[in-house]
């Protein structure tokens, strides 16, 4: 009997207390408005589950997410997420399936509570990145500018362009080289033909073939790219040629010497003692080589013109060489030499796009002091 | 042929590539991934093409017993001996390696190294007070470089010891490093960049045809 | 020390000394080690554009799609390995040079490399150095506005600016650089003389650090080597 | 005379750099260093690091840089292994994996560390933003196995770690480009926070960053790296190399100014 009271009284204590543990740990919400979409501009390799955050008192420690295909059984697909987390992005989807998710909410009693599943969707790739759409435009405007203004030059407006040092050198350059009966040392560095600098040293080295054609001086071009060394042949051919010189074009003057930058430079270096190039131009894109090669032409005496778009090297040929292209002067050079509507038109198109950046940062300053960022939001950078 | 079929051809690649940057879909990324590996798989021919007419030259160099000729016969012995065993038993061969290790290697670092004395020489020579715009850069160029080297703020703090200021020198090489030198840099790239770009525009449209030898 | 690392030393020695001499003057230990490193690195580029370019990108995957036609061989990968014919043959095209008759063949792969790069070219470069770029220089009046900037900061903001608006103002090609705009450029080329002076100032180090390298190896290992002679 | 100090044969400008080199390398200098601020920013960030905490090296540099960067690598290594950090090594240069290898190798043994508990060496992959990007999903996809060919899924300290989010800071050293591409992809996509160590050249690109404080710390060159020395007490070859490379610094800067005075005097003299 006495055991029977005692087994009731415990009992009911287990109950009360049970009941009291239950009300203060109550269950916590499951997470509402759980959704999953196709991630957006991806290659459809994932998809994106987003719930609202937990009231901060829910005793909510983290979150877990579970998945199931083609209406399947759901499975874990993630570690535990942290409880401040609102959005996953599951890229370890099965292309072709369709996955619905569910979101369960984990409590500091390790109990957990799951969302409601959400409708089942299928991951897509896009065929346009809607982030870089401001690129884009930039992109179209800014080709619509360059070819206006090539347009408008074709069609025989004058265009005009600021005088830039360094140009009329390149005529003493040669005068001098032909006076002494030496020849001119020319190298388009380390580009391959797809470069803007070498393209436009090329441009460069077709009017200064014009040019030494007519006075049968060697014109030795040391070349470390096959390619480009291919295309400096017919371009300087074509340049002999249309001087009416084609016999004084000799093919070995421009040859191949190696693609390795110090080999090109040790190479490029001896050929400069020993022949002693009364003329030296050093015309693309160059590396650490750059102030070898600049101060050897320095140490034979030889007039010495360059021009790169590589900043970290203009230093150095401002240092060593007698005149300089400074980065964009280069591509001008090309223009103002050769005079050809194509290259003067871009030019002009190109100072278009300094007025717009102009305009951008003036713009984007006073924007940004008081406050308002769409400049920055617009130039934005997306993956 | 000779003239269209480039044309056409870099306007195809031109667009497609240039369309892949702003399509994420698997399908143009496939396209990216197989036609970047394509400059990797043409780029052995061109050597080639390019050693071709290299053995031309020293050939020549050799035949018409020009200045120096006896040197051609040492490329000739490099070249043979590194493509020789590298092809044959590949780059990971211990006698490749131990060629590349002793004595490309070796090479490759002392041509690098001469500009240390390259770089005395130059400044030496072209940094005087000739001009303001000289002046600047040597000024500057004076600043950062002693601002590199302990010794820098040592000075600083011995000469100009009564000043509130520690370490001007390094500091003062930052300043000029971060500002004034960043601002000159981003002016350079924005310029260089429209050129990059009009140029690449050119290119595509087939405006620019200079490397099918130019004319139209 | 193993003989065959003491050659090496010895070797490695003697070219960093013939490379040196060329600083007195052009000699013929300078010319024999300039042929040798042209020569010894043309070898070297060929066999690793081949190792880790054509066989891994061109070879392997041809091979796999052609296996099947080998009695006895199980079919594994797709077909898709025969695109690489493709490339193989455009690159082929290449050798077109050799005869000046055919020259103009290499104009299909040059062409084809330089619409890739060029198309490549145009949205990154905009995107990362225009864009960017001008974000950067945009981008610390946001901290003005907020109040977060020091005096120092707000200076070097606005020299930013006028760093920028005057370095691009001196490319400026298509106006007389008179008045006004010769001014701005003036401040421009200022600008851009400070940051080739600091720039020329700040590669020291590096030059020197090789020089060091090259130093210690002669000292340290070539002449520490000068004992396992004897 | 004047004319011929200010027209000095360069190969007596020569002979003055190679002894500035070569008698601080017979006979040791001892600098006072002072340690700036972005490299006590780095050393502060895996300071305050607990114990357990992971950072990420990539040895983004060839042979020609070994001078300048492999002080910072090892003084780095030297921190994290004393505050029981672990590391995980990997890079994005074909050239780099023996030497990379080797560095990390032997302060382990000096400090005691074992591999594959408190650091793992990844190697080499191809491709930079792939490479960066696929460890963003998980390491494992770009890196199957280690250098040793063991696969990942066997090493114990990688048990827990699956991509960016357990990594608490990437260290770039890096002798070209990829520290842009590690911010471009990696800080800018992942929130990942990344530090720097350069060679001198290269600083001068990573201010912009330093601004703008997707680096939160950066090493320049030797000098970089003799501070982290200083830092960790530990001072070597980039204490060395700095000392060494003082000399010539400071000659390049007399040379300058004999220069220049002799321009001016002559200059003075014709007026």
């Amino acid at each position: 009997m006495i055991h029977n009271k005692t087994i009731l009284w415990v009992l009911t204590c287990l109950v009360l207390f049970l009941c009291g543990t239950f009300a203060f740990s109550q269950e916590p919400a499951a997470p509402s408005n759980v959704t999953a979409k196709d991630t957006p501009n991806d290659d459809g390799s994932s998809i994106t589950i987003t719930w609202d955050a937990a009231p901060e008192d829910s005793g909510v420690v983290g979150y877990k997410i579970l998945r199931n295909s083609d209406a399947g059984e759901f499975e874990e697909v993630s570690k535990q997420l942290d409880a401040n987390e609102t959005k996953y992005e599951d890229k370890t989807i099965i292309k072709g399936k369709t996955h619905a998710y569910i979101v369960r909410a984990i409590t500091d009693a390790d109990a957990s509570v799951d969302s409601q599943q959400t409708d089942a969707v299928q991951a897509k790739g896009q065929w346009f990145h809607t982030g870089k759409t401001p690129l884009f435009i930039a992109m179209l405007l800014f080709s619509a500018a360059i070819v206006w203004n090539i347009y408008n030059a074709r069609s025989g407006k004058e265009i005009f362009v600021r005088r830039i040092p360094g140009l009329e050198a390149v005529d003493e350059a040669i005068g001098r080289a032909t006076e002494m009966g030496r020849s001119i040392l020319y190298s388009t560095g380390l580009g391959g033909v797809s470069g803007v600098a070498t393209v436009a040293s090329m441009t460069i080295l077709a009017q200064v073939a014009r040019r030494t054609a007519n006075y049968e001086t060697p014109l030795r071009v040391p070349s470390n790219d096959p390619i480009v060394m291919n295309v400096v042949r017919e371009m300087v051919k074509n340049a002999y040629l249309e001087e009416g010189r084609p016999d004084a074009y000799n093919e070995e003057n421009i040859f191949f010497l190696t693609e390795d930058q110090f080999a090109y430079a040790a190479g490029v270096d001896g050929i400069m003692v020993r022949e002693k190039p009364a003329a030296v131009f050093l015309q693309g894109s160059f590396a650490a080589e750059s102030l070898i090669l600049a101060e050897t032409g320095n140490s034979i005496g030889a007039i010495q013109i360059a021009g790169t778009d590589s900043e970290h090297q203009l230093p150095f040929f401002i240092a060593a060489c007698d005149y300089t292209l400074i980065g964009e002067e280069l591509y001008a050079a090309s223009a103002y030499l050769s005079k050809e509507p194509m290259l003067l038109g871009s030019l002009r198109g190109q100072d278009w796009g300094k007025v717009i950046l102009f305009a951008a940062i003036i713009l984007g300053v006073f924007l940004e002091l008081s406050g308002i960022t769409w400049i920055t939001e617009f130039l934005q950078r997306v993956n | 042929m000779k003239r269209q079929v480039p044309l056409v051809l870099c306007f195809l690649f031109g667009v497609v590539m240039c369309f892949t940057q702003f399509s994420p879909h698997q399908y143009s990324q496939a396209v990216y991934n197989e036609v970047i590996n394509w400059a990797l798989i043409m780029a052995p021919f061109a050597l080639i093409f390019g050693t071709i007419t290299l053995i031309q030259t020293h050939v020549t160099r050799i035949r018409r017993r020009i200045e120096h000729w006896q040197y051609s016969f040492v490329v000739f012995a490099g070249l043979l001996t590194m493509a020789f065993i590298g092809i044959l038993f590949g780059p990971q061969d211990p006698a490749f390696e131990w060629l590349f290790n002793n004595v490309q290697v070796p090479l490759d670092a002392t041509m690098f190294s001469l500009l240390a004395f390259l770089i005395a020489s130059a400044a030496f020579r072209a940094f005087r007070a000739r001009t303001f715009e000289a002046t600047l850069l040597l000024i500057a160029a004076m600043i950062v470089l002693i601002g590199n080297v302990p010794v820098g703020d040592l000075i600083w703090n011995t000469v100009l010891s009564w000043l509130p200021w520690d370490n001007g020198a390094s500091e003062t090489r930052q300043w000029i490093l971060g500002n004034p030198n960043l601002s000159a840099r981003r002016g350079i790239i924005l310029g260089v960049s429209l050129g990059v770009i009009s140029q690449a525009i050119r290119l595509i449209l087939g405006i620019e045809r200079s490397y099918i030898g130019g004319g139209d | 020390m193993e003989l065959i690392d003491f050659i090496g030393i010895w070797i490695a020695a003697f070219l960093t000394l013939c490379i040196y001499s060329f600083l007195y003057r052009d000699n013929p230990f300078y010319r024999f080690a300039e042929h040798l490193f042209v020569g010894m690195s043309v070898g070297y580029t060929i066999t690793i554009s081949i190792y880790q370019g054509f066989i891994p990108f061109a070879w392997e995957p041809f091979w796999e799609a052609i296996k099947p036609f080998w009695p006895g061989v199980p079919r594994e990968a797709g077909w898709s390995g025969l695109w690489k014919l493709i490339p193989i043959g455009i690159g082929l095209l290449f050798f077109g040079g050799v005869s000046p008759r055919y020259t103009w063949l290499i104009r299909y792969p040059s062409a084809i490399l330089i619409g890739l790069g060029a198309g490549l070219a145009i949205p990154n470069v905009l995107r990362a150095d225009i864009f960017e770029q001008t974000r950067g220089t945009v981008e610390p009046f946001a901290s003005i506005n907020a109040g977060t900037l020091s005096i120092w900061g707000i200076l070097g903001a606005i020299l930013m600016v006028v760093g920028v608006v005057c370095t691009l103002i001196y490319f400026y090609f298509s106006v007389e650089h008179r008045g006004p705009v010769n001014w701005l450029s003036k401040v421009g080329i200022a600008f851009l003389m400070i940051g080739f002076g600091s720039a020329f100032g700040n590669t020291v180090m590096g030059r020197v650090a090789l020089l060091i390298q090259r130093v210690d190896f002669l000292i340290n290992d070539w002449i520490g080597s000068f004992g396992a002679l004897f | 005379m004047l004319s011929k100090l200010i027209n000095l044969d360069r190969r007596i400008i020569f002979i003055l750099v190679a002894l500035a080199v070569i008698i601080p390398t017979l006979l040791p200098l001892n600098l006072p260093i002072n340690v700036s601020n972005p490299t006590q920013r780095i050393y502060d960030y895996i300071d305050t690091l607990p114990a357990g905490s992971t950072i990420m090296i990539a040895f983004d540099y060839g042979p020609s840089s070994m001078p300048e960067l492999n002080p910072m690598a090892k003084a780095v290594l030297r921190h994290c292994f004393d505050k029981k950090v672990r590391v995980i090594g990997m890079t994005l240069y074909p050239f780099a994996p023996t030497l990379a290898d080797t560095l990390i190798k032997e302060v382990a043994e000096e400090k005691g560390a074992v591999n594959g508990e408190d650091y793992v060496f990844l190697g080499f992959r191809p491709g930079y933003e792939q490479v960066m990007l696929r460890m963003g999903t998980s390491i494992a996809s770009a890196f199957e196995k280690d250098y040793t060919n063991t696969p990942l899924t066997e090493i114990p300290m990688m048990k827990d770690i699956t991509n960016y989010d357990q990594i608490d800071l990437i260290l770039d050293l890096a002798s070209g480009s990829t520290t842009q591409i590690w911010i471009t992809y990696v800080n800018v996509k992942y929130s990942q926070q990344i530090a720097a160590g350069v060679t001198g050249v290269i600083v001068s690109n990573m201010y912009p960053y330093l601004q703008t404080k997707q680096l939160i710390g950066l090493m320049p060159g030797y000098l970089g790296a003799s501070e982290y020395e200083k830092l960790i007490g530990v001072p070597e070859k980039g204490t060395e190399g700095i000392n060494n490379a003082s000399p010539v610094h400071v000659l390049i800067f007399v040379l300058v100014v004999i220069g220049n005075t002799v321009f001016f005097i002559q200059r003075r003299r014709e007026e």
